[in-house]
């Protein structure tokens, strides 16, 4: 049953005519690329528009940039004393990056503290158990999570705090249960990632689990935790309806946790509807849009800095 | 020793607390949802047309709306994030411009929903005319999925081994058949797990929709199922309230005498539809990922 | 051929290459001027070696030697992460040219990798299905191209019962065997194999080794191997890679009962390695 | 495989047939003239309920009613590209629109009233006060008689009609400190009655028992009231067109403005009607004396 072979220059010509698995690639190469492009074309459009938008105020409406970034007074609607536009937005940034990094300091621990549990003491109940619970609150609209801070959280913060109960102590409660679930869910993929002979090896050194866990594990996946909880952050920054629902909304300078203050989003949620396209005042909250953006870009390239220290690693 | 020993212990009993609290956190949410909507819950909350300013009204067409609109929404931006996933993961060349196009698509996933809304709605329903409808809603959702879902096929991509696509290429097969026969049946557990948690999000998002999908709902004629008649349920062009838009629109103004039980009651009604979602969605893909991978 | 005579250390050459010249057994791949550069370094320098049909022809040499690389290189696995200069002439054509149909010459040149990887399908779509793809759908010609290269992999008895059963649930051994039945159900001319036997256990390798003194009845075959008493045992011809070289190349006897060159000769005895 | 490719082919034609079908056999008469109405949140549901009315009734027209806010609605009535805007402001009274070109058809009345917690132990206070509280000056409820409590200010955001007119006629043209805005009165509402010391407002039909409505120097926040104008936190509500109206856009207006509405929904909803009242009042403020029916 040899195979019969053929000559020389039929060989050359079966060889070099195009396959159907070569006309296949083209064909698949187009089509993925065309499917990219579209992406990137949403991108672009997007992002090109918050951007026209939000540079308006700046070249159409000659607002300086270093009052819009320091000011801390908006009332877009109306001038000061020098017949300029207050349109600090100063409270609002302040506002979204205390929100922002307390409740990722709460949320971190116990995200990765479940993370380490539901991979590494017990993985069948956090199996069975939490990556169900976790995906089912990923779908819960942000309203429900703001209509429960409302009726919870906040006379809760009133009661023991003082105060209305609105304010940044409220918004990181919220925002705390509702980035919990991407943070422990990516921090447990980060876990998984680590080789079994990691643990297998420091477990046969003699090194309890609990050593293993926080000198071999954890050290190991720290990149991957670190995404994790910036991802998480990202997230809470871009969040608007339910820490507008808890947080007051006064484009205040926050002086303690429990006065009622600001974020970016909540600013721009509540006001977008209530004015009038190519004006000053939606212009202005465009540029908290942009804002937004040049935020999450920075947000992202902390995660591929991460990414990319833990691969040197 | 027994210092490490007695420490492990703390630390160990400490991890048990801190999952403990956070199920308990997570549950307690879940129940409270669920609590203070199940009374809510009948047949005819389930099925009646929503009411402006009187009680008793249902959520019907709200529920119907919010699985067409998620359908819809998914076969637009499956198989483009497909697509694209597939290049940024087999065919792009790992430099630059690829971590350009990849940070682009992820800064787009933390832009507030609110932005992507007014876009879809000067873009969508204004400049391209399509009005306020599920058409402009499914686009704008896809807009808002995109990035995430993306982001999740190429994750499933990175799990299958990359032995197996060079067992495909050995065999003659071109990447694209190697990816479409072979790479993509052993990942359809993984990419399902993306597809469940970007429907999750679709099925919640309120404020993309307010400007796009609109937030009335007009009456369904369900025996009506041409898809060109206004009051059919499967016309793509009529404006379309889902329910995570019904329960922010009765929050925010809702003037009925039950606003607040209407709401409670919808919140439940969306927690229960998403976990049947799920459900299904897992059924489906084990029966899918054992056709695709035995005989 | 391509003998050194700089005889600097006792006797022994720095290379020494013999082709094998064997009319019952023409040669049908070849390599000239072979080099293989993984970005800016360059993996494999020179490796200009000679493959007769029907033999079993073994690459050894110790881990980072290029003898992987090489072996890889023969259809083009490498072509996405590396650049491969020089000629690769299969029975007169040269198919590092890129009008070459990589996928009809991988057809041709088929290749087994170290780990087992049978695609999470069942045992019988595991050989079925690249022949669907090209073109063969009668379910009788599958079922008899199904058997054919499942027996031919001494893999049929143990599995003919079961055909529609998962490939992942079977055993190291059998899954290194499906792999084989998969390749050859495409019949190729030539089968190239990267260390098949590394993640298997003895019992398992010396079937493995059986079944490859069978198949070289019908293939050629080049294997890449980190056990020498395997080539010992199954090849015809022994090329000896060190340093992204190729030192010695011969006749498997020669090569394991008297090498010329000083590392060949530490690397086979174990001084080395 | 040949046997896959006919139960495709089967299929495809089937689906396309179906497609035909119900092209073919689409209800012409529903598919007819259909307007787009945008704006106000507040206004929606009085416009919504009275779509549904009008479609109910004529057959082939369809009403499409949506919300977005009023600075949404004008800025897309001024573009011309829907059909009615809704307002709850003039036209002119919102920063960005000239009003050029756009006619106004006044469809409602809505008195608005200040709302405080009920702890506060407060019922009535003069403009003085009402004004020192929201500029500032008064940041206790003792200040004004009232229990020893700081007075929580919750504001709506910037631009919102309601609180525009209250501004403008409740606290005499002074503006409102930077204070907590809500952008909904339900929220307004919802959380005036469960925060210690907080005072807002809302239009009338928002006021239940959880809130206690405010008299204004000795004068209850009545329907009556506004009527003579002796209550005089009250502002129109605007259906804006651009240009005359034609069509079903003015049939669907002029319905609205008549008595079918005008004596039910409108009344149902909380609002007046103007044909109730006594007076009129213009973009200035200024207030002339009409003839008013009895309700």
């Amino acid at each position: 049953m040899k195979n019969t072979q053929p000559t020389t220059a039929d060989l050359e010509r079966q060889l070099k005519r195009r396959s159907k698995a070569a006309k296949l690639e083209v064909w698949g190469r187009v089509v993925s690329f065309s499917a990219l492009i579209l992406i990137v074309a949403v991108v672009v459009a997007i992002i090109g528009f918050v951007a026209s938008k939000g540079i308006a105020t700046f070249t159409t409406n000659h607002v300086n940039l270093w009052d819009f970034l320091t000011g801390k007074d908006w009332n877009p609607g109306i001038k000061d004393a020098h017949g300029k536009p207050e349109v600090g937005a100063l409270s609002m940034i302040v506002g979204s990056f205390l929100i922002t990094i307390l409740s990722a300091l709460i949320a971190t621990p116990f995200a990765i503290g479940t993370a380490v549990f539901m991979n590494e003491i017990s993985p069948n109940r956090g199996a069975k158990i939490l990556q169900p619970v976790t995906e089912l609150l990923v779908g819960i609209p942000s309203v429900v999570y703001g209509f429960i801070g409302l009726s919870v959280v906040v006379p809760f913060t009133r009661n023991v705090f003082g105060g209305s109960g609105f304010g940044i102590l409220s918004g990181t409660c919220v925002l705390f249960v509702m980035i919990l679930p991407t943070v422990t869910s990516m921090s447990a993929d980060a876990l998984r990632s680590v080789p079994r002979y990691y643990r297998e090896a420091s477990l046969a050194l003699g090194a309890t689990q609990w050593q293993t866990i926080w000198k071999v594990v954890l050290r190991a996946a720290t990149p991957g935790l670190m995404t994790a909880v910036v991802f998480g952050m990202a997230r809470a920054f871009g969040e608007a309806l339910a820490v507008q629902m808890v947080i007051g909304n006064a484009a205040l300078m926050p002086h303690t946790l429990v006065d009622p203050a600001a974020t970016l989003t909540s600013v721009l949620t509540t006001g977008i509807g209530n004015t009038v396209m190519g004006s000053l005042q939606n212009n202005a909250l465009w540029s908290l849009a942009l804002v937004l953006l040049l935020m999450s870009l920075v947000f992202n390239l902390i995660v591929r800095l991460i990414g990319r220290k833990g691969r040197l690693h | 020793m027994l210092k490490a020993k007695l420490q492990n212990k703390i630390a160990i009993g400490a991890l048990y607390g801190v999952a403990g609290i956070v199920v308990l956190i997570l549950v307690a949410l879940l129940g409270y949802i669920l609590v203070s909507g199940m009374p809510q819950l009948s047949w005819h909350f389930l099925t009646a047309p929503a009411k402006a300013f009187l009680k008793g009204g249902g959520v019907g067409v709200q529920l119907f709306n919010s699985f067409y609109l998620l359908i819809l929404a998914m076969l637009i931006s499956f198989p483009i994030a497909l697509g694209a996933a597939i290049y940024l993961y087999e065919y792009a060349k790992d430099n630059w411009v690829t971590s350009v196009v990849r940070t682009a698509i992820e800064i787009l996933s933390s832009l507030p929903s609110v932005v992507v809304g007014l876009f879809g709605f000067l873009f969508f329903v204004v400049k391209l005319k399509l009005g306020f409808s599920i058409l402009s809603g499914a686009f704008a959702l896809t807009f808002f999925n995109l990035p995430l879902l993306t982001r999740n096929i190429e994750d499933s991509l990175h799990t299958i081994s990359e032995n197996q696509r060079e067992g495909g290429l050995a065999l003659g097969l071109s990447r694209w058949e190697t990816v479409n026969k072979i790479i993509l049946p052993a990942a359809v557990p993984s990419i399902l797990t993306g597809v469940i948690l970007s429907a999750g999000r679709v099925f919640g998002e309120a404020a993309a929709l307010i400007y796009t999908a609109g937030q009335s709902a007009p009456a369904l004629n369900f025996a009506d199922w041409n898809p060109f008649n206004i009051s059919s349920p499967l016309n793509p062009m009529r404006p379309a309230e889902t329910l995570a838009v019904h329960i922010w629109k009765i929050n925010s103004e809702g003037i009925m005498p039950d606003a607040k039980a209407i709401s409670s009651g919808s919140s439940a009604v969306l927690v229960i539809a998403i976990l049947l979602f799920n459900l299904a969605a897992r059924y489906l893909g084990k029966r899918l990922y054992k056709r695709l991978t035995s005989a | 051929m391509f003998v050194n005579n700089d005889v600097s250390k006792q006797d022994m050459e720095e290379r020494h290459i013999v082709q094998p010249h064997d009319p019952d057994h023409p040669v049908v791949l070849s390599t000239e001027d072979l080099h293989v550069y993984y970005g800016k370094s360059e993996a494999l320098y020179e490796g200009d070696l000679k493959f007769a049909q029907n033999q079993i022809t073994a690459l050894i040499g110790p881990s980072g030697s290029g003898k992987s690389t090489f072996l890889r290189s023969l259809n083009r696995m490498n072509d996405r992460i590396a650049t491969v200069t020089g000629k690769i002439m299969y029975r007169g054509v040269d198919v590092n040219q890129p009008d070459v149909d990589v996928y009809e010459m991988r057809r041709r040149i088929g290749m087994v990798f170290q780990r087992p990887n049978p695609f999470a399908k069942s045992i019988y779509d595991n050989i079925a299905f690249a022949l669907r793809l090209r073109g063969v759908t009668a379910k009788k010609d599958l079922d008899e191209k199904v058997e054919r290269s499942l027996r031919q992999a001494a893999l049929w008895d143990q599995v003919k019962d079961e055909l529609t059963k998962s490939a992942l649930a079977l055993s190291g051994g059998q899954a290194q065997r499906l792999c084989i039945a998969r390749a050859i159900a495409l019949r190729p001319d030539i089968l190239l194999l990267d260390e098949p036997a590394s993640a298997l256990d003895p019992v398992s390798t010396s079937q493995l080794e059986d079944t490859l003194l069978k198949l070289k009845e019908h293939y050629t075959i080049i294997i890449v191997t980190h056990n020498m008493q395997q080539a010992a045992r199954i090849s015809e011809y022994t090329a000896f890679f060190n340093q992204g070289r190729v030192l010695e190349y011969d006749t498997t006897s020669h090569i394991f009962t008297n090498p010329r060159v000083q590392v060949t000769s530490d690397y086979v005895s174990g001084n080395f390695g | 495989m040949t046997k896959k490719r006919w139960v495709q082919g089967i299929v495809l034609v089937v689906l396309v047939a179906l497609g035909v079908f119900a092209y073919q056999t689409r209800q012409t008469s529903h598919a007819g003239e259909s307007i787009t109405a945008v704006g106000s949140t507040a206004l929606q549901p009085l416009v919504e309920a009275a779509g549904e009315q009008y479609t109910g009734e004529h057959l082939g027209t369809f009403i499409n009613v949506q919300g977005g806010g009023t600075g949404t609605g004008l800025s897309q009535i001024q573009e011309g590209a829907v059909q009615i805007g809704d307002s709850d402001l003039f036209a002119t009274e919102q920063k960005g629109i000239t009003g050029k070109d756009l006619v106004d058809h006044r469809v409602a009345v809505v008195g608005i009233t200040p709302i405080v917690n009920k702890q506060t132990g407060v019922k009535n206070l003069s403009t003085q006060q009402l004004t020192d509280i929201f500029t500032g000056r008064v940041t206790n409820w003792q200040q004004v008689g009232g229990k020893k409590q700081p007075i929580v200010l919750i504001n709506r955001a910037q631009g919102s009609g309601t609180r525009a007119t209250f501004e403008r006629y409740g606290l005499a043209g002074h503006r409102s400190k930077t204070a907590q805005e809500q952008d909904s009165s339900g929220m307004v509402r919802q959380i005036v009655a469960t925060t210690p010391g907080a005072i807002s407002y809302v239009a009338f039909s928002y006021v239940n028992h959880t809130v206690q409505a405010l008299a204004l120097n000795h004068v209850a926040p009545t329907e009556a009231n506004v009527i003579t104008n002796h209550w005089k936190i009250w502002s129109y509500e605007h259906l804006y067109t651009k240009g005359q109206p034609t069509g079903l856009t003015k049939d669907f207006i002029a319905y609205v403005q008549s008595p079918a509405i005008q004596k039910t929904l409108v009344r149902q909803l909380g609002y007046l009607s103007p044909t109730q009242m006594h007076v009129e009042r213009d973009v200035d403020g200024q207030v002339t004396k009409i003839g008013g029916t009895r309700p």
